[in-house]
């Protein structure tokens, strides 16, 4: 019997020959695969479609191979100062083992959890250790990335507090109101600047949003604005760089309601921005209005402790359009990276990162700012800074770069829409003090010569 | 007390349990720069309680915990609207590469160009696969796909003032991220029911459909894995009325090659790249969620962008953009996977996923008919939606036979959706699964329906031999223990 | 017939048996060259039937597999004398490492000389070690050190013109390869006694020594985890007599930083890279077998030597090398693991391997020793051997205690070795293991014990949960099925 | 109680704190360290290593990525027509992914088989792949090399045989006999070289041995060869390259006593060299004069089937100096390798691949005869070539290969001590027609300007 679906190729991602397929279709009893197409417009079936021929895996090798050789990074000798939202730093040998475990990157959303107790736990573990972090009562099991995170807080805080007015301090990432923006348009939210000195703000206000450390990589006085907040009513939403938690005050310390983050510094690749997580804690009094995945520790019928998905009313596959959120498929496997990584680092390592980063940032400041034309700006938060800084140049940003990178050297964001002739420059541990020295230099030349 | 000598009994302590002080999985480097003073001591935090554990109880405590999931590469995972197929593991290498995940997100688009033109090649694939050419890789996963296309839809009735259209309109059976979106998107949702064939009542829609419309979001196949026979007046009733049609691609591959969304009438679709194009699901993301506009909304796309210029490539903001859904520019090392995964299988074996995808599915619905009710007795596309409405009867419910399936090394099917159907079994096998694999499920799936009579309480009481038993999940939602505490 | 329920119960058909004719799991790139005249047919074969499967299966399969096995990365494994330690992950990543894992052996020497500089580092930090600074990275196992080690002593002697020398002295307690390869060198082996001590009996060793001795092979420590207290009357004994001193280093995890074996009169040894220094025991190999000698006998050493000139570094012929015992340069995967351990550690570090796990050792003989007999009632070295005879006479063998280990996901030790002691259990916790495992199993150890009396059938029919219970060895060996084959 | 113990620094590579340390001791009843160390000469313990201080795990990347980075390789841009024993060879995806699974990598000898049932049966199964592959009735788990495997093969034989003469072919790679002759030194085996078309041999022979494809790339007459071999009470035994047995006839088809090969080229990285595993397939009449692990299928005592190593009596550990041999840990991980690596493949790769490799290098060796001063020579055993041939130079090789490095080509193998002016050419799949020609027009520049 002739079937037309005779012309499957055979690839060595599909199991499936030509003499099975017949034989299925025999059982199904249809003479060929369009049998089965029936429902589909006739007129629409089988269309013309542009796309390249299959390749090998060693030509896809090849291929793959040129595109990335394509790019400038590390690999390719360069050295970079770029941070504002994305850190360069060593991932442990562990993290990439660990990751490399099929029964975690292959399984689905633990939805039977008798059969996926491996993620779950390591989702508990997760949540405990965000929480740890950041000092606060209870965490979810991961946004999509930090600035959604944000947004989806300040979303929470306004449901919090019935409230429709987010107040997000002016010296955070644009992205994290750019992002509250397109989350909140049209949920009749308003979206209002608050000053990092403001001793007043609205009365109506549903959260004031506080970045720190702030865009400009200093440590913002939390403590003064979630007071502030609370006189007002309001929650105090803090979006921390977890790495400068390994040294700087918990916002749980400070009577914080809502903390988010950007997880990725926590051992997860650049990767040109994404895939990332969110990270997202709270008080335990408002866990009901928390959005994400939340895993919880239970018994099973012989009073052994297991762990499930839990207060799943709260999302979109039970509560629909009343969710706190649409999100689904999330971030489950970069949060195991984020658990390896820290509990690789454990007490000591997060501490002493933190100290390395701080030290090596701070030795890059000293320098720049000792060269003509160049100096390291507060931006009116206090000054003190974790392992980013702003930095003035004596010309405009975007030509000291294009001289840096002459140099294989990536320099620091251009913030210039932010301050004249501002750079934003970053360094971790992952940078040496000869690759700061290096830096300094080609800074210190194309100054002279501005 | 004494020890369990069950070698599947394994020591579950969580790591704060298993800290000890001093101990340690890693050291950093030493400072290699002149000392730095300290902040005042009032900025500074005590010792962060994280583990102190070796680095081989790091090693062996998630080891240990990988095999006690469920995973592709360990078991058949036939569930349904999920498309857990293979996930090449050259993918997962090739995201990997020095030059693609050390490249960072706001390097000068110069020093990125083959990162750049992958996400073009990309968007231009999806774009010819989907019949819709506008396309941004922004949105992290399928629920963000389907606001951000939501967005879209709203920003393009704005844009020809047509402020009053605030409904979207949506099958009963969709899955809940899509009233979810479009209430997030500050529309009010009105339901569309399925007639008694599992399609769109038609009569029901143009009932329903009328100048508040915005948006009608149709999944493609449905959620019961059918394609609505009606497609063309459906997207016409909508037309009609000046409403947008967005199609749910979370099905996609039942369809690739074989007809386009575009040539349906489709406006806006997304699609889950973790599920069609293969990107693992990672026990529940990361996922990507591109969404895919006709020529006249790529305007709107939410950014960035990838397109080719004269000076090479670039990343850009569309002209009337929805904005930013997220911090950068989508899951990069998702789209790398999901373009190696397009490269490899190329226009032939693209066809041959979705025609091997759907021989697999009506083989089984096939040969479980005559023990199982269906959700609609027709040919399906690339899973089918059983019913344990019978089993019901016999006093097992679909939740005991999902659960049984385990005990066998298989994992269960989607239980209880779509909403619509009773006792509902969602089966998607992927053509990634062989026919022995597809016969083995065919054979348990017919003894747990013998055992529902002769042995229903290994079916009532299973899994038997997982690492736990069924959990207590009313109690865990009661009272809820989301962390380790120390006590 | 009724499919087992049994989670455990995988399928483990052969790969063979999976197979189906057009199946594939890879494809070859297309030939870009234009095309060849073939050699005439009577070179060409027909098909060589090789497994036809599905990437996916492939990779299930093994993966499946792998979970069947017991490993450090999942259980504690303290097998005695084998050195189960963890085996840094990042160790594996520097070996795969383009420059490393991609390098040509027979590439012109400045081509490869980060290759070259780090075996030599190697073999200076391994002779710094040992105290044997003339050393040779060639021998790929411990095995084929002690034979390279002999064939050097052999060298030696004839170089004399001292041919009389055809004899190895090897104590009654020694590893089954030093015998093997004594005997491959052409030497006859005669034994010498252990004392009640479980030391070498220095009388005998006395009696034995004479002209004819080539070679005196040492274990330091020795198989029962003992240092030698006449170790400098030992090696004078034989010194005297004109033989040299071989220590089989397989157990210098015990001595980093603490001795040398230099300073002790040893003249060649051999070290297992996969034991002390960490590289994975991969199942049964790779392994590496550098081989240590003094200054004196360097010049015999097998090629080749990395060495640094003023040109740089290069791979040489010691002067009267024993010649190559196998293709190429070693294991030099290995040797990158081995020498990136090194530098992890450091001295301190090496120094603290060897002091804990004699600590380890040391604390689970004490907390064993009033329920187990102990092969040597001393302080020992980095393992205890541990006699069942208390136990055997109970009813319960040494066998059967370590197949009951196994149900509580520890891996037995090493049984009935060295031969010279009655229901031997050796175990080697290494300092990798933290002293909650130690204490586990200790327990464990102890509740086994308590079994013997009270439920001995548990012990004697163990292993219960494991993929098979205890495997009928003899019928293997009297009916050998060695392969899958069509039937 | 103070402890010299509590000198022990924390490693990640060891748990054990000071205070537990201390705890122990006391457990022990010593007061430190020192008290167990009683039995090492007093004068010998503690002795100074010059041994540097451990680095962190950032500082070994850095450390090692300057190692690999000194070195000449296809990732830093060069190409190679090197081969002659180690082959460059794409290797799957799933061959790397399997390879970093703990369970594997991490166990030790299979010795308690219901503990190591992975190990085993994929030993079982690479044993299957190998006797398929070589057309053989039985094989073992695993040699350590294609060398030692050979020599191993030969000194069987002499037991077999009782014979103590042993033939090698004249144009088998030297590294045969040479390792051969370092395996064989103490037991009274003479070797002897056997002219490729020698009609005669001595009659107490215990086997020739051939290489086939020989050193020179072509192919041998097995079956003449192994016919002599049989009609004077000999054993033939035969090294061949397993990439060729996907398109050559197996030695199998020959009536071949014992077949050996490096096994390398299935799957496993080049590495300088190692580690590799020798490959070992005999007629079944002799397996217990085999050397190496075997691994038997059996059934436990619920009658289901399961793996053992067996025969084990032919082993060291149990023969001791009577031994088959006296190797013990041999090479099962990289015998892993070679069972996904073939697996992978499967029927049709394994044939597409070896044609691949035949057309390419025969490709490369027309062009390469075309050039003036050049000539692929036959070396006497009919002409008829795998994937490797040798070229004479119109100079010589050592001066070539240098003018090609400059180019980043590394040329074939100077083998001017068995041809003068002779180069052996190696070319794989690897090699893209882009590579040959750049390769070709590279010695065509040099012999013009020769
Ligand atoms: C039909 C359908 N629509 C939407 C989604 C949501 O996609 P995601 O989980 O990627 O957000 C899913 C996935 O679960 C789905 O099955
Ligand atoms: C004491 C002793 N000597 C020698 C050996 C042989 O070493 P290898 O297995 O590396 O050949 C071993 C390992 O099993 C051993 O324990």
């Amino acid at each position: 019997m002739a079937s037309s679906a005779n012309t499957s190729v055979n690839h060595p991602y599909i199991p499936s020959t030509d003499s099975e397929r017949a034989e299925m279709l025999e059982v199904i009893g249809v003479d060929s695969l369009d049998g089965l197409l029936g429902d589909i417009p006739i007129e629409h079936r089988h269309p013309k479609l542009d796309i390249d021929a299959g390749l090998s895996e060693q030509e896809l090798s090849t291929v793959f191979g040129s595109i990335a050789a394509e790019n400038a990074s590390s690999s390719s000798g360069y050295i970079s100062f770029l941070g504002a939202g994305s850190y360069s730093h060593y991932i442990p040998s562990t993290v990439r083992s660990i990751l490399q475990r099929g029964e975690f990157v292959t399984a689905y959303t633990p939805y039977q959890p008798e059969a996926a107790q491996g993620t779950l736990q390591v989702g508990f573990e997760f949540q405990t250790i965000i929480c740890q972090l950041t000092g606060m009562e209870v965490a979810n099991a991961g946004m999509y990335d930090g600035p959604t995170a944000f947004a989806e807080a300040c979303l929470m805080a306004a449901r919090v507090t019935k409230r429709t007015k987010i107040g997000v301090l002016s010296t955070a990432d644009r992205r994290l109101p750019d992002t509250l923006l397109a989350y909140s348009k049209y949920q009749g939210i308003e979206i209002v600047e608050i000053s990092t000195d403001a001793t007043e703000i609205p009365d109506d206000l549903a959260c004031i949003g506080i970045q720190s450390p702030n865009f400009f990589g200093e440590i913002e006085d939390i403590e003064r604005l979630t007071n502030l907040a609370h006189e007002n009513g309001a929650l105090s939403v803090v979006h921390v760089n977890p790495t400068a938690l390994g040294m700087f005050k918990a916002p749980g310390e400070f009577d914080v309601d809502i903390v988010t983050a950007e997880g990725q510094p926590l051992g997860v690749p650049m990767a040109f921005g994404g895939p990332y997580v969110g990270l997202f804690a709270c008080k335990k009094a408002h866990i009901r209005q928390m959005p994400g995945r939340i895993i919880g520790r239970t018994t099973d019928t012989k009073g052994r402790a297991g762990y499930v998905l839990t207060l799943q009313t709260r999302e979109q596959h039970i509560r629909r359009e009343r969710a706190t959120s649409n999100i689904c498929t999330s971030t489950q496997l970069i949060g195991l990276m984020v658990t390896v990584y820290t509990a690789t680092l454990g007490k000591q390592g997060i501490k002493d990162l933190a100290s390395l980063c701080y030290q090596k940032a701070h030795y890059a400041a000293s320098e720049i700012n000792g060269l003509a034309g160049f100096s390291v700006e507060s931006l009116g938060s206090g000054g003190t800074f974790f392992h980013e800084f702003v930095v003035t140049c004596p010309e405009s940003v975007s030509k000291i770069n294009a001289a840096l990178l002459d140099k294989k050297i990536i320099g620091g964001l251009d913030i210039s829409d932010r301050l004249d002739n501002g750079m934003l420059v970053c360094v971790t541990e992952t940078s040496s003090k000869a690759d700061i020295d290096k830096f300094v230099q080609a800074l210190s030349q194309i100054g002279a010569s501005a | 007390m004494t020890i369990s000598a069950h070698a599947g009994d394994i020591d579950r302590r969580l790591l704060m349990d298993r800290s000890v002080t001093g101990r340690k999985a890693f050291t950093l480097p030493d400072s290699d720069v002149p000392e730095q003073n300290l902040p005042d001591s009032s900025f500074l935090r005590d010792d962060v309680e994280l583990p102190e554990v070796s680095q081989l109880e790091v090693i062996r405590y998630f080891s240990v915990l990988s095999q006690l999931n469920f995973s592709i590469d360990t078991n058949f995972y036939p569930l349904g609207s999920c498309t857990m197929k293979y996930n090449p593991k050259i993918n997962d290498e090739l995201s990997n590469l020095p030059g693609l995940a050390d490249i960072h997100p706001l390097q000068p688009d110069e020093t990125v160009q083959g990162a750049i033109r992958l996400l073009k090649n990309l968007q231009d694939d999806l774009g010819e696969i989907t019949g819709l050419p506008g396309v941004s890789l922004a949105p992290l996963a399928g629920a963000q796909g389907e606001y951000a296309g939501l967005l879209i839809a709203r920003a393009y009735h704005n844009a020809r003032n047509d402020s009053v259209r605030t409904v979207a309109i949506i099958p009963d059976s969709a899955h809940g991220t899509n009233p979810a979106s479009a209430a997030m998107a500050g529309l009010d949702v009105v339901t569309v029911r399925s007639d008694d064939q599992g399609n769109v009542d038609v009569v029901n829609l143009r009932e329903l459909a009328n100048e508040n419309t915005a948006v009608f979001m149709l999944t493609i196949p449905s959620t019961l894995g059918l394609f609505e026979p009606n497609i063309l007046e459906l997207t016409k009733i909508i037309h009609d009325v000046g409403g947008l049609v967005y199609a749910d691609g979370a099905n996609l591959n039942a369809l690739l090659g074989l007809v386009k969304l575009g040539d349906l009438g489709v406006d806006i679709c997304h699609s889950n790249l973790h599920k069609t194009f293969s990107t693992p699901h990672g026990g529940g993301g990361p996922g990507s969620g591109p969404v895919m506009v006709t020529d006249e909304l790529a305007k709107f796309l939410p950014k960035p962008v990838a397109e080719k210029t004269d000076d090479g490539y670039v990343l850009a903001t569309p002209e009337m953009s929805v904005g930013s859904i997220n911090g950068f520019h989508g899951s990069f090392s998702i789209a790398v996977r999901a373009y190696a995964y397009i490269k490899a299988l190329g226009l032939e074996g693209l066809q041959s996923v979705s025609e091997n995808a759907i021989i697999s599915a009506n083989y089984i619905q096939a040969k479980l008919r005559d023990k199982y009710d269906l959700a609609a007795d027709r040919y399906c596309m690339h899973e089918t939606v059983l019913s344990a409405a019978r089993q019901k009867k016999r006093g097992v419910a679909g939740l005991d036979i999902a659960k049984r399936l385990l005990d066998f090394g298989i994992h269960a099917p989607t239980m209880y959706f779509p909403m619509i159907v009773d006792e509902a079994l969602m089966v998607e096998p992927t053509e990634s699964e062989s026919k022995e694999t597809l016969d083995h499920f065919i054979a348990v799936m017919r003894q747990i329906d013998d055992e529902v009579d002769s042995a229903p309480e290994l079916v009532h009481e299973a899994p038997h031999d997982l690492p736990v038993t069924r959990l207590d999940e009313a109690t865990a939602a009661r009272k809820p223990v989301l962390r380790w505490t120390a006590d």
